[in-house]
């Protein structure tokens, strides 16, 4: 059986281009694939493409860091922890990003058709009388032109079966990369999600290439037991990568709620272009990897963050922040 | 509407909006709420009167029993004791399917009209905006599907005549606006809490009335903190919040002023 | 809280209708709902139309017991239990079920767009080419009139987002009840279904009515612990009816093998009219109830068939038929 | 081809056909494949020299490490130590989805055409058949999508010039039919496995001819059991099955005769 394992550099480096689109699952302050973001920057990668959802820090560090050529947008939220988004807001109002525009229905659908090998989704009103479906961030023409694209935003066209209803056509993406953080991934590349999945599974069938990392890294035995809890068999990941708080500061269900001195920091940073490139220096280019992260965060406080039976910490300390 | 208690009450602004927003689930609604003050509402009518009340998140939990405050509508403290936590695809699909078993969603925005049509994406241009949100989230299929609570501040450049982006519909251009977009006729925007009071929309012509204003407020100083003329004529004082439904915010709710 | 608790009689009273179109969960031997589908056949409903996809012995029953005008078929079998599907395969040959044929890959697909509230989807190449696309069961204009059914079985269009590639658009069907036998309900309707979910979460959501069979009726704080393992939140059935072994004879994973004495038993009744008669009377009309089903097969028999850590029955004796 | 050893064995037609199905599979391939004879072959070649091949079942259950024989695609047998077993919808959208990931699928039927289109469905008119068969099950996708091994009896009435109902397409009428019927050009019906012989498929005109006749069975026999005519001068003598692939059939993989 072929090991799907790698390093997270030998991953990055293997399955992610510039110019790539790219998919991250995960949900704003859930278990977000960090670790490989962090290490997508360290290695460089510029003019990405960004098929998002539910968005958050991680999304935002990748604008934040310049590797973003493109973003299409539903939202980017880490919630109570400050307004971000805020690389991301402000990219968008100096014209440095092209950018468009869904709404967080549809591109759940739109990931749902790509995996399913449907060429697009016919909804019934989502978008319908909006300037979702009448504004177009990116022209017309650059969706005819761009292979890396669909080719329309959206058609508005009739249901052939009930002529005369006006349906709203979603069109799939199409993905190079998706980025999933899990809790379970074995060494033949079976991947367990425990906890909400999102659009993680979505992402991994719709995607040419898959990079999963892990909390940790079982026995395939172990994840063979009970086959119907593996969401993604190991016929699907290019990579697997075990990487234990690969999703922090987020949340991973079974394993650590979220870090509000993070997010906090982060809030914070992401107000000035200054703080921010210091703050990348800190917590990215100066670390060599995300060991060297983990050690930096350091066992004390990640320790603090480990959840119990209800999956989040009683009690942490959250409202220290400026939001 | 006052009682003599309640007005020797202290209470802040954005509490009062909170009970406002919570005053609008009865026993046994179905809402979709996101974090903020609509899931602080909705948690307080949970607590308070409205026990089989069921809230869902956007990302896909149904029922949730909170016990402690989340921070995101994906936040683990959302899905405590909750029926159920979906992947995405399936709430999507579930707000399209059975929108009937939904009974209001709560929404914000940046800018409102007079028909309830919300922005929450961008002020100026929308290729070069003055001012970029974060984008849409799941305000469009709730707007489409289903009956909405919308929370605004209160303020001029808020409440205008036209929205400089249209991210959910409302009204549209009034009472027929729905039917003749295909959106569905009988629902759209309900209630719209503010910082000052309560809106709601004529049924004739689908135009945003001050139903309440907030003890302190009047209604004069609503009708200039809108951006379009407003009806007043229907304008009652609200109910301040009282004693129980504060001590239910304060100490069980938001102790730790997350949100209040 | 309401509760949805229900008896098996009570349940099929008040949910399903003659003439609804019902929709059975499971697939061929597994989890199948026979003890909600033999109380279909004790209150004498008839007329009814079935959306069939991994049917097994409990639609066949349905139909050898006179209760289907129709058919919607992609697959119907017992596996290695003899030639299941007789009594399907005899109405067809003596005229007496209407019938409709697609695949077995397009029947969850169509489930799982009414399950969306998608009007439709539209695939590529599937049935395409062949008489399952060609050949229709059900003529153009019975699906023309007929509320019931969509508006014809297929439509083959154009890709919008792609001018000239040709695409089956394949209507949703409406389904008015679906049958589903799981694992786990509590009072409060919540459902968790453990092993392979089928198509089964999938016809909960598109029916206008659901009615669970449960193995365990659990408290919904068991349930409630890890909500992401619960397919189905308590606000979707119409009723739950615990009915331990409900899915007997087939499979029912964490709890029983299949009863291969019963599936030879059926493969021999269903050859002949004047032996199924005698074999619907035994095992359904003479018994008031499931639980007189239950004592009628035995608790030797019963506890023979549980299931040890693989999920089978090891070494069960299952060559003793005729197939 | 013959080696002197094999000569001496006994077996039995069928266990030369699974034999000869999983002759099909090498070490690496991923196949789809049902319960009977396929599943037998597929589990041969696993035990015997493709270990690393994997079998799916089209319920959804990827590489299977079956330990017992499955009487149906859904059988939990099926799915013991497999990497995981997948809802229905998404075994669908896999099949459409990454196609190229399967390397083969496994099917049977009731009647073949020279092209290898393939007849599960009915014996007769459709709406009134004389014989009606249980359904087309997910055959119809593996066809449109993957290369394919069928497996069938060889007979007159089932090798026919047309066939009664086309349940699953092979090469249509020839060389260019799908590609002007838009399924994918590169895939289709690669071997037949027939109680006689295997068949093959001409590159040039997607015919089917004698590529193999069991031991025992001449190429006359085939011939005359197909109703249609078939090439049969690049036939070659099948090789017997070994001892050790016999003994893995009937000790290992079938003890119980459930199939062979």
């Amino acid at each position: 059986m072929i090991s799907r394992i790698m390093t997270c550099k030998e991953a990055i480096e293997n399955f992610v281009r510039d110019g790539d689109t790219v998919a991250i699952g995960g949900f704003t302050t859930n278990r977000k694939p960090y670790a490989l973001v962090r290490e997508i920057i360290r290695q460089g990668r510029r003019e990405l493409y960004i098929e998002g959802s539910g968005a958050g820090g991680e999304t935002d560090l990748l604008i934040g860091a310049g590797c973003v050529k493109l973003m299409v947008n539903a939202y980017i939220s880490n919630g109570a922890f400050g307004n971000i988004g805020r690389r991301f807001r402000r990219a968008v109002e100096r014209g440095e990003l092209e950018f468009e525009d869904y709404s967080l229905d549809v591109q759940p659908l739109r990931f749902h058709a790509a995996a399913l090998g449907l060429p697009f989704i016919a909804v019934r009103g989502l978008l319908v009388e909006s300037d979702l479906e009448r504004r177009w961030g990116i022209p017309a023409e650059k969706y005819r032109q761009d292979p890396k694209l669909p080719p329309a935003k959206l058609l508005i066209r009739e249901n052939p079966f009930n002529p005369g209803e006006k349906l709203v056509y979603l069109p799939a993406p199409r993905i190079d990369v998706a980025l999933i953080h899990v809790q379970k991934a074995a060494h033949d590349g079976t991947v367990r999600i425990e906890g909400p999945a999102f659009v993680d599974v979505d992402l991994a069938m719709a995607a040419r290439h898959v990079i999963v990392s892990c909390e940790e890294l079982v026995d395939p035995e172990e994840l063979r037991r009970e086959p119907w809890l593996n969401q993604i068999p190991f016929i699907i990941p290019s990579a697997c990568v075990h990487l234990p708080f690969g999703a922090h500061p987020s949340q991973c269900v079974n394993h650590y709620d979220y870090d509000p001195e993070m997010m906090h920091l982060y809030d914070r940073a992401c107000r000035d272009d200054e703080l921010y490139g210091r703050f990348l220096d800190e917590y990215v280019y100066s670390l060599k990897d995300h060991g060297e992260y983990i050690s930096k965060i350091g066992p004390d406080r990640l320790g603090r963050l480990k959840v119990g039976e209800k999956n989040y910490v009683e009690n942490l300390a959250r409202g220290n922040g400026e939001s | 509407m006052k009682s003599k208690q309640a007005q020797e009450i202290m209470y802040t602004r954005r509490e009062m909006m909170a009970v406002a927003l919570a005053r609008q689930i009865k026993d046994g609604m179905v809402c979709i709420a996101g974090t903020g003050l609509p899931l602080i509402g909705a948690t307080l009518a949970k607590l308070a009167w409205a026990p089989n009340s069921v809230i869902i998140s956007e990302t896909g939990i149904i029922d949730g029993q909170m016990d402690q405050l989340p921070t995101s509508v994906s936040d683990t403290r959302f899905a405590y004791r909750a029926s159920a936590w979906w992947p995405r695809y399936r709430y999507c699909g579930f707000i399209m399917r059975m929108p009937e078993k939904v009974d209001l969603g709560f929404l914000g925005g940046a800018q409102i009209d007079p028909h309830g049509n919300l922005n929450s994406t961008c002020i100026g241009d929308y290729h070069r905006p003055a001012t970029r949100f974060t984008g849409s989230g799941g305000a469009n299929g709730i707007a489409t599907n289903v009956n909405t609570v919308i929370v605004m501040r209160h303020e001029r450049r808020r409440f205008v005549e036209k929205v400089d982006y249209v991210t959910s519909p409302g009204w549209l251009d009034g009472p027929e606006g729905r039917k003749r977009a295909g959106l569905p006729e009988n629902k759209g925007p309900v209630v719209v809490v503010t910082t000052l009071g309560v809106m709601r929309f004529d049924r004739e012509n689908r135009r945003m009335y001050v139903s309440e204003y907030y003890p302190g407020v009047s209604p004069a100083e609503i009708a200039d903190q809108t951006g379009f003329p407003i009806d007043v004529s229907r304008a009652v004082e609200a109910d301040p919040p009282d004693a129980g439904v504060l001590e239910l915010l304060r100490k069980r709710i938001d102790p730790d002023h997350l949100y209040i």
